[in-house]
């Protein structure tokens, strides 16, 4: 049976039209695709010549995507592109950027790291990975469109499995690995179920469109719930939210530590982004919205409370870190509670910096571990005399996540309450005056295990000197540098905003 | 200062108190080398100078005030000032006077003392200080002059540190007195809440704000004046309080005797003659704020300060520790005679006992100085302040025995001596206040005369047993003794003042106090009629008891028939001291450290118990023991610490690594939230 | 016109610890003769403003009244619809900080003199020294809440580092309850002063801001606001300005400290070595007080009149139950912490009185406390560094083996029993009388609060004595025999140099208050007028 | 007639058997199995809805998509699950539990 | 008919799935998942899908079920056993908290599939009464390729990446170490 197409498509070149004019909003992840391809080409070939090709190419590659959409900051597209898959406004522009300056970290982080440089199978698979997850969070960053959501978390999913078992040289990467890979899958797949509910109740697959909400208004409210509950597991998964964060603990410790530290930080930013974006597509008064942000809400004073307070008890410094950064989600959660179409900025702000300093901290406790072996708190006794510059970065670092001025990280905790308190003066939501107290109360919380690293590296006294292993300081310089960032954006943090 | 006001008395008063402090402070830095004393006894004798041409200048004349801006606290300013009038002037001369000669005394006794640098220094101190409060213009200047003379009296209580006793007895007196202070600071912040100003003149004076009540029961808030009447009767009880500890009163009168621990020419000085009289001075001052029911309770407190202190000396055996109750019943009397209403009579009598009770102390300082060489040469190891262990002494000390029975006649009241006529005075207006107050008020002068009995007796019985009776100790009563009159620097002073202790300083009229020009210079009028007959009953009847008091006394102590047991419960009552000590020691200071150890105990535990108690509910029976094993120390932050820690460890079981174990808390809380939803939403 | 002395004075301090950063770590003498310069010149430097303040500059709500004003522009964050974040570098002083700042001044010199044999990482100690140097000028000058809050918290980690690092054998739960304690306090401060910000705006630009002297004036709020007084807003049911004033008390009183949040005192003073302990005693108490006057007050007169008898029953509570609690301590040191503890509380009363007198004797017991606390926190110093002990049952006529020492310690013990003449005396008799006055001026407390504040002074008579009597009088008995008694040698010339002028400024101040009254009074009674006055 | 509610309930069905495979079965590979099962109860979901959808197709595209990328997961997932066994010598997800608090 | 066949589909589909779930024996369950795997494709057909059912069997049973036997057979040694070891305890207690919590999903997902019957979502109404419902007569295929040409065009080249990227990573995964 022959059928003609213009049968089928009367309005076929208006479409090939609208993907033409769609294409130039894409160009990062388009010049990513190229690198891309790039990468796996150069990987196979050029590396043999040139050692650092692969990484060359990489963080080229990323370096053009982020000028790309820095150029593209100025003309958001709030309409959709490409028949509403993606939505290229401010805020995922601006998180472009973010993502971008986070895959450039994690590839210096990767290219200084001893762990990868000794890894027999070569890195340049990895740079492959990670262009493609990067392409991953972009779209996850900009989608509108369930699709889209799914398949860009599925990409920087198996891409981030990919990279946690990247090296499987101690059993524990593997282990690793396979929770995260296991765990990961479930919550895709029932999230995937989620979804599935939800194009069931709306027949369409765009959040944003109007027959969405209109479909979700008219469904039995506990069935919208189940949907969401499930969608959310997915996402929850990815943001690392109580109660989806139980993979992170393990996975944070047993992962390499660059993956550790990117992993910490850019789904999170990819995460944030489709939650803003999920939650604001939705009217202020219907059913879905208030369910959602009542879930939300509950969720993070949860996660807030259980990050930090399991956190008090760890003795490994990656896997504190892991609580510390579930403690974080909750806040960031908040801020995005708090976050209205035009206000992003407090969120902005607050996950560029959680990033540069989870990105820092990380690389120190890669670079003590690398010299010193040291992972756990026990064994960082006394080493503030022998490493001085890497923990007095490592505890201005972590007086900054605890969010003490002035340093950035207290910047960042004053926008948020600010608009959380901003928005409760709006709104006269009581669970805002919530989230604040608990906001608060865990602030005081994480000192506790904040200051663990300078109370065991300055205050207490090993027993024996530890042996130090010669490598060379790129990660630590690195490191510095974020430091500094992270207290220069403290004191003038309009150099950020502005 | 306004310009009118006369200059030179202002100076002359200033330079009286200057000349000590100079003094003192010179011997401050001079330290160790200012051994002999010769900045100090110059001082005070320029201090006498000026204090006798101020006091010729102002006896009699208009009170002369003179201030200084000193701060200014929100819109009110304080002032430095000095306000003259009679009873300054006249407290002024008494101090400086009876200061002289002990500061010449001393140099004597305190001969080769390690630490005589610290006495000079201190005296020197005391001095200024004293002679600031008598002339200070206002409450609140007075108040630190009045710290500051229990600080050196604490300095020289304490002054030979090393002994415990001392070091105890320093700290007690201080603490008491601080008792005391805390009264006089609550009187007068009242008196500045409610009146807005500290100034003596201004609230006392002449034209003050309280008008002189002269012992009427109307309140001197008749007066205007922010302060309710209960809160000036509180302020006045305030006021007594301070007079209280500051004057011994009973029963804050334990840190007297406790505080012979010092040298004897400071008990003599500090203890007898002026500064425990300060509480007088301090009721003269303010004495038209006191209204009928303080005065009551100030005339009840002394008559039974002075029955219960000439009780505890009855019996006791310590030279000092008798003179010292006998101080006690004394300053009794005084305070009574305020609480009579008739403070002029209280002050004459604190200027006449000023002398003779330091005279007394001084006698006592030679005694002591002589027993103990006796003992130190003979090894005896005797305590030289028993009188037990001495008798007999007339012998070795003849002048010593003449000047100190002159002066306990002064003591007793006797005729043709200065304390004839001020204990006559009170006694009869004590009678004559009876008869015009009516009921109860009567037991006051019966009390009192009956106290100038015991007067007698114990001061007799003093006499007695140590210049005539039987003696223990061996050499004394061999004759062997080898003891003698004191040098010159310490019977010269004491000659002094026995002189004092006669009539004719005060009065040419042996037997009637009412010429008595100090009366005069201070008099007020009585609001009730003389009674006549009064005024031959009383001294006839105590100059026959005392008398007959004195056979008696000679009688059992010199003759040795001793007719009473010494194990009954009053005898016993009474060489204790009324086991005061123990009270305190026991239920005060008990008390206090109590309740201090309780709340250190609250402290360390308290908040424990609340971290125990909620543990206990968190985390079941079975760890409770786990708990309170686990030694917590304290705070909030323990608390939420804990709870914290606790819940850390909840959420940690649920980490145990394994996979489907996350999967399956991961499914049951979805579940509980669904489950949750479906119930609450269909 | 405007040399901007106030900043130099409160930035040199970074600037000598950059100095110290450079000079190598073998050069140990180095840091410490920096320090002291630097120390000194701060001490000419605010003892030349003390000089040049004038009287009548009461400041408080007014910038036109502030001297030594720095007002920059800081930070100008566009934040869409929440508006424009208006941060500024405000600084200014009036007579509730003049004095703190020559007060501080004078404790970081006495501090760092302290600190002279400090041997064990000196670059670390002097930089954090410069630090928590800078912090405290900071906090005592800045009129911007942001501000405040910057240089507020930047205090703590110095200390939590000198404490924890340079501290005795429990420093590390001594560094971290210290932390704690506060940072508890100033998170739940951070909420108010967000809710403060959302709640005031400037008049002239109409934007949100965080300047002090704005949210002074109640025409500032916006109408509807959270702590606007006339919205009347509730949280929990409790009025929001009340809840605002509350929390902000707290973070203020966990410094001060009064009685339930006061333990982390005692253990931070004894673990932290004994410049840190002066510098605590002398300065970081002194930030509670002063931020209730300058903070609590102001921006809340009406819930601080509100509170007035709270906040009077808790100072009278912190002077029994300190007083009370030293009397039962073993350890010097803890029992001179308990006593700023009941000294402390006497701050709180007198501020709870809203009278001149009341607030004018806090501020001067507050000064008062500041050398007095040094000085007797140096000498239990003096004690430790001879013998490592500080056990009051382990002592007994010190007096006759240290003469010189026993002078000091006799001066400073009856300094801070309140004996008239020494500047206690002034700070507690007016706090007192202020007191007692308050039933009559404004009827905020009664006056029993002033009697049993007065038994306050007793009972530390009772203590300090108690202490006098106990370790320095009797026969010489150590309970290290003859290695104690020889280490136990007299007070050497460099502290002889630092005991005398700290006790010479007591007795001077004791003297002739008008010294301090002449600077405070102005600021006291505009301050009350603010207070009470509306 | 057959409903949606009778695919409904049939993928109702996979999905929960997928559910208990996935917390019950003490063997990664049974564990993915289950994952399967979930995906495909979805993909049925997803195509029993899709039937009311001409205009987009909307559900038998991401029924498409959906599979393919179960695949792609599978494939890494085996890959990781290899890397374990080659350490562990078991694929026993209870054994494997170094990675703990 | 047609409903008996679906019936006869659905239980094939869910009984395998009960009994593969419950076997101990690895290569039985495999099996039993093929045949899961195709009744599924089977329901597919009847929901007019039948594009999606060819794909599910072209992937699933050529590509994921051989990865999974591979796999099995790489990681158990002890294959033979366990090849003789019958279906044991079929509801072995240490997973009853399991069962407990999927029958709890079972009900919750059953009782919301019969209210999306009652309530049947607004949009399908519509699509029933405008007669766009996709009826048994259309291409499939066509529309699909169309849709992936146009709209879907976006997620299709993604999943081309994802899918490079997968193979990139499996097969660094399993890659044997290179020689250094």
């Amino acid at each position: 049976m022959i059928v003609n197409v213009i049968d089928l498509l009367p309005d076929i070149s208006e479409r090939l039209d609208h993907i033409i004019h769609s294409l130039p909003a894409l160009a990062p992840e388009l010049v990513l695709i190229a690198t891309f391809v790039a990468s796996i080409l150069s990987g196979l070939f050029a590396d043999r010549l040139w050692w650092h090709g692969t990484f060359a190419v990489t963080v080229i590659g990323i370096l053009l995507s982020a000028v790309c959409s820095s150029f593209q900051v100025g003309n958001p597209d709030a309409d959709g592109v490409l028949f509403g898959m993606v939505s290229t406004d401010a805020f995922g522009q601006y998180m472009r950027i973010l993502v971008a300056v986070v895959c450039l970290l994690f590839a210096l982080f990767v290219h200084a790291s001893p762990d990868f440089r000794a890894h027999r199978k070569k890195t340049a698979d990895l740079y492959t990975i990670l262009l493609a997850v990067h392409i991953g969070l972009n779209l996850m960053a900009l989608a509108t469109n369930w699709l889209m959501t799914f398949i860009a978390i599925e990409m920087v999913s198996l891409g981030s499995y990919l990279m946690v078992g990247y090296l499987a040289a101690a059993p524990r990467q593997t282990e690793a690995a396979m929770k995260y890979v296991l765990f990961g899958a479930v919550c895709s797949a029932v999230m995937l179920y989620g979804m599935s509910l939800l194009y069931g109740f709306t027949g369409t697959l765009d959040y944003t469109s109007p027959q969405h909400i209109q479909g979700l208004n008219g469904t039995p409210s506990a069935l919208v719930t189940l949907a969401l509950l499930f969608v959310f597991t997915g996402i929850g998964f990815k943001l690392t939210f109580v109660p989806f964060h139980f993979w992170t603990p393990d996975v944070y410790q047993g992962a390499p530590t660059p993956v550790t530290a990117f992993l910490s930080t850019a789904p999170k930013i990819a995460g944030i982004a489709l939650l803003a974006n999920i939650l604001y597509a939705w009217p202020a008064d219907s059913f879905a919205y208030q369910n959602l942000q009542l879930m939300l809400a509950g969720a993070a004073i949860v996660t807030m409370l259980w990050g930090n307070l399991a956190a008090l008890r760890q003795t490994d410094v990656k896997r504190m870190m892991a609580y510390s950064s579930i403690g974080h989600t909750g806040f960031l959660m908040m801020a995005v509670l708090a976050y209205s179409s035009q206000d992003y900025t407090a969120l902005l702000y607050y996950l560029a910096v959680y990033s540069l300093m989870n990105m820092g901290v990380f690389m120190l406790t890669g670079y003590i571990e690398s010299r010193t072996g040291a992972v756990d708190l026990a064994r960082y006794d006394g080493l503030g005399k022998i490493m001085p510059l890497a923990l007095v970065c490592f505890t201005l670092i972590m007086i900054s996540l605890t969010g003490i001025p002035p340093t950035s990280g207290f910047v960042a905790k004053l926008l948020v309450f600010t608009a959380v308190f901003h928005s409760w003066q709006a709104t006269g939501d009581i669970s805002m005056v919530l989230l604040l107290i608990v906001g608060a109360l865990t602030t005081v919380i994480s000192l506790f295990y904040y200051f663990k690293i300078p109370l065991h590296a300055f205050l207490k006294t090993a027993d024996s000197q530890p042996e130090m292993k010669p490598m060379r300081y790129s990660i630590l310089w690195l490191a510095v540098v974020l430091t500094v960032a992270v207290w220069v954006l403290g004191v003038f943090p309009d150099w950020l905003v502005g | 200062m306004t310009p009118d006001t006369p200059t030179y008395p202002i100076l002359a008063a200033f330079a009286t108190v200057l000349f000590p402090f100079i003094g003192f402070l010179l011997s401050a830095l001079a330290g160790k080398k200012a051994k002999s004393g010769f900045l100090a006894i110059i001082t005070i004798a320029l201090s006498v100078i000026t204090a006798g041409y101020t006091f010729a200048m102002v006896w009699g004349e208009a009170p002369i005030h003179a201030q200084w801006h000193w701060f200014t606290i929100g819109n009110e300013a304080f002032h430095l000032g000095i306000f003259l009038d009679n009873i300054a002037v006249l407290m002024l001369l008494v101090v400086a006077t009876v200061a002289l000669p002990v500061h010449i005394y001393s140099v004597a006794y305190m001969k080769g003392d390690p630490g005589i640098h610290r006495y000079w220094t201190y005296l020197s101190l005391f001095c200024a200080a004293m002679l600031g409060l008598v002339i200070a213009d206002n409450l609140l200047l007075t108040y630190i002059c009045w710290e500051i003379v229990g600080f050196a009296s604490y300095l020289l209580i304490g002054f030979w540190f090393t002994k415990d006793a001392a070091a105890q007895a320093n700290k007690r007196a201080f603490i008491i007195n601080r008792i005391g202070d805390i009264g006089f600071l609550i009187g007068f912040a009242l008196l500045y809440s409610g009146f807005g100003t500290l100034d003596i003149n201004a609230l006392f004076g002449m034209e003050g704000l309280f008008v002189v009540p002269a012992a009427t029961d109307a309140p001197a808030s008749a007066a205007q004046g922010g302060l309710p009447a209960g809160w000036i009767t509180v302020a006045g009880l305030a006021f007594f309080l301070g007079a209280m500890a500051k004057s011994a009163q009973f029963p804050l009168h334990v840190w007297l005797p406790a505080a012979m621990e010092g040298p004897t020419s400071v008990s003599s000085l500090i203890h007898a003659a002026t500064m425990v009289a300060a509480g007088v001075f301090l009721l003269a001052r303010i004495f038209p704020l006191f209204d009928g029911t303080v005065l009551l309770i100030i005339a009840a407190t002394g008559t039974i300060t002075a029955l219960v202190a000439a009780y505890f000396a009855l019996t006791q055996f310590d030279i000092k520790k008798i003179l010292a109750f006998s101080t006690v019943s004394q300053l009794g009397f005084m305070v009574a005679a305020i609480g009579i209403g008739m403070y002029p009579i209280a002050l004459f009598h604190l200027v006449t006992h000023a002398f003779f009770k330091c005279l007394l102390f001084l006698c006592a300082g030679a005694i002591i100085h002589e027993m103990q060489h006796l003992s130190d040469r003979h090894q005896l190891g005797i305590d030289p302040q028993d009188i037990r262990q001495m008798g007999r002494l007339r012998r070795y000390m003849p002048v010593t025995f003449a000047t100190m029975l002159i002066a306990s006649l002064a003591l007793v009241g006797f005729p043709l001596t200065s304390g004839y006529l001020s204990k006559d005075a009170l006694l009869i207006h004590a009678f004559e206040w009876a008869a015009w107050q009516q009921g109860v008020a009567h037991i006051i002068p019966y009390v009192l005369t009956f106290v100038s009995i015991l007067t007698s007796f114990y001061i007799f019985r003093l006499l007695a047993k140590v210049f005539f009776g039987p003696t223990v100790t061996a050499p004394l009563a061999n004759g062997q003794a080898g003891i003698h009159d004191p040098s010159f620097w310490m019977l010269g002073p004491m000659l002094f003042l026995a002189a004092c202790s006669f009539f004719p300083l005060f009065t040419l009229q042996p037997l009637h106090y009412a010429h008595a020009w100090l009366l005069e210079g201070i008099g007020v009028s009585t609001p009730w009629a003389p009674i006549p007959l009064l005024h031959v009953a009383v001294p006839a009847v105590t100059t026959a008891a005392t008398l007959a008091i004195a056979a008696l006394a000679w009688h059992w102590y010199v003759k040795g028939k001793y007719a009473l047991k010494t194990d009954g419960l009053l005898y016993r009552f009474s060489l204790h001291q009324g086991y005061l000590d123990s009270f305190y020691d026991r239920v005060v200071v008990g008390a206090v450290l109590g309740l201090a150890n309780i709340l250190r105990w609250l402290d360390k535990h308290l908040v424990d118990g609340i971290v125990h108690g909620l543990a206990a509910i968190g985390r079941g029976l079975a760890s409770i023991a786990g708990w309170i094993d686990r030694q917590v120390v304290d705070g909030l932050v323990r608390l939420v610490g804990k709870l914290a820690w606790g819940l850390g460890s909840m959420l940690r079981h649920t980490q145990a690594g394994r996979l489907q174990g996350y999967l399956s808390s991961l499914f049951l809380i979805i579940l509980v939230i669904l489950l949750y939803h479906f119930i609450v939403q269909a | 016109m405007n040399p901007h002395l106030l900043t130099i004075l409160i930035f040199l301090p970074l600037l000598a610890a950059a100095v110290m950063l450079t000079v190598p770590a073998r050069r140990q003498s180095a840091y410490r003769y920096i320090a002291l310069v630097t120390g000194l010149f701060q001490l000419v430097l605010s003892g030349g403003m003390y000089y040049l303040f004038h009287p009548k500059g009461a400041g408080i709500s007014q910038e036109r009244l502030y001297q030594f004003v720095d007002h920059i522009p800081w930070i100008r964050l566009d934040m869409g619809g929440l508006g424009r974040l208006e941060i500024d570098y405000f600084v200014g002083v009036d007579g509730l900080s003049m004095p703190l700042l020559f007060l501080s001044a004078l404790v970081m010199v006495i501090a760092i003199g302290a600190s002279w044999n400090v041997q064990k990482s000196a670059k670390g100690y002097f930089v954090l020294l410069m630090t928590l140097d800078m912090a405290v000028m900071g906090v005592f000058s800045a009129l911007d809440f942001f501000l405040f809050y910057v240089f507020y918290e930047l205090m703590l980690l110095p200390l939590y580092f000198l404490i924890g690092i340079w501290g005795g054998v429990r420093r590390e739960y001594a560094a971290i309850k210290f932390f704690l304690y506060t940072l508890f306090g100033s998170v739940f401060m951070l909420l108010v002063i967000v809710g403060l910000y959302f709640s005031v705006t400037n008049p002239d630009t109409g934007a949100h801001t965080f300047n002090m002297l704005y949210m002074m004036d109640p025409a500032n709020y916006v109408s509807g606001s959270f702590f606007s007084a006339l919205a009347n807003q509730e949280l929990f049911s409790i009025p929001a300005r009340l809840l605002g004033f509350i929390v902000l008390f707290i973070a203020f009183a966990i410094k001060v400290p009064i009685v339930p949040l006061h333990t982390w005192l005692p253990d931070a003073h004894v673990e932290a070595p004994t410049p840190i302990s002066i510098i605590l005693a002398g300065i970081l108490l002194k930030v509670g007080g002063y931020g209730i006057l300058r903070i609590c007050f102001s921006i809340f007169p009406d819930a601080a009149v509100q509170s007035a008898w709270w906040l009077g029953l808790i100072g009278v509570v912190s002077i029994i139950y300190g007083a009370l609690v030293a009397l039962t301590q073993h350890d010097l040191k803890r029992m001179i912490a308990y006593s700023s503890v009941s000294h402390m509380g006497f701050v709180i009363l007198g501020m709870a009185s809203l009278t001149t007198e009341g607030t004018a004797g806090a501020m001067f017991q507050m000064i008062s406390h500041g050398f007095l606390s040094a000085a007797l926190f140096f000498l239990v110093g003096m004690l430790y560094d001879r013998v490592h002990d500080r056990g009051i049952y382990h002592f007994r006529g010190l007096a006759t083996l240290m003469p010189r020492y026993t002078v000091f310690v006799a001066l400073a013990f009856f300094a801070s029993l309140g004996l008239p003449g020494f500047s206690a005396f002034i700070g507690e008799v007016f706090v007192i009388i202020g007191t007692f006055n308050a039933e009559s001026v404004n009827g905020l407390l009664p006056r029993w609060m002033a009697i049993a504040g007065s038994v306050g002074i007793l009972l530390s008579a009772a203590y300090f004595l108690w202490t006098l009597q106990r370790m320095f009088f009797g026969q010489p008995y150590l309970k290290g025999g003859g290695a104690w008694s020889k280490a136990l040698t007299d007070a050497s010339p460099r502290e002889t140099a630092i005991m005398v002028p700290m006790l010479v400024l007591a007795l001077v101040l004791g003297v002739y208050p008008a010294l301090a009254f002449d600077k405070i009074n102005a600021s006291v009674l505009a301050l009350v007028e603010l207070v009470v006055g509306n | 007639m057959i409903t949606l509610t009778h695919f409904l309930i049939v993928g109702a069905c996979l999905f929960s058997i997928g559910l208990y495979a996935v917390m019950a079965r003490r063997n990664a590979i049974m564990v993915l199995v289950g994952i399967e099962l979930m995906i495909n109860a979805a993909v049925l979901n997803l195509v029993a809805f899709g039937r009311y959808d001409s205009e987009h197709y909307g559900g038998q595209a991401f029924a498409l998509f959906a599979i393919v990328l179960a695949a792609a997961s599978v494939a890494v997932a085996l890959a990781i699950i290899l890397n374990v066994y080659r350490h562990y010598k078991t694929i026993n997800p209870e054994d494997i539990n170094h990675l703990k608090d | 008919m047609q409903a008996l066949v679906f019936y006869a589909f659905s239980a094939i589909a869910i009984g395998s799935a009960v009994v593969l779930v419950s076997m101990q024996n690895m290569a039985r369950a495999l099996f039993l998942f093929f045949i899961v795997l195709f009744s599924v494709a089977g329901l597919y057909v009847f929901a007019l899908a039948d594009f999606v059912a060819i794909t599910q069997i072209l992937i699933y049973v050529g590509g994921v079920l051989v990865l999974m036997l591979f796999a099995f057979m790489l990681s158990n040694k002890t294959l033979l056993d366990q090849l003789q070891r019958g279906t044991s305890h079929f509801f072995a207690l240490p997973v009853w908290q399991a069962l407990l919590i999927s029958a709890c999903f079972l009900a919750i997902l059953v009782y919301a599939s019969l209210q999306l019957g009652t309530f049947q979502p607004a949009w399908m109404v519509a699509a029933e009464a405008a007669g766009t419902t996709i009826g048994p007569a259309d291409s499939t295929v066509n529309h699909i390729g169309i849709h992936l040409m146009t709209r879907y065009l976006l997620p299709f080249e993604v999943v081309s990446i994802l899918l490079m990227m997968a193979l990139v990573g499996a097969a660094h995964l399993t890659r044997k170490e290179a020689n250094p």
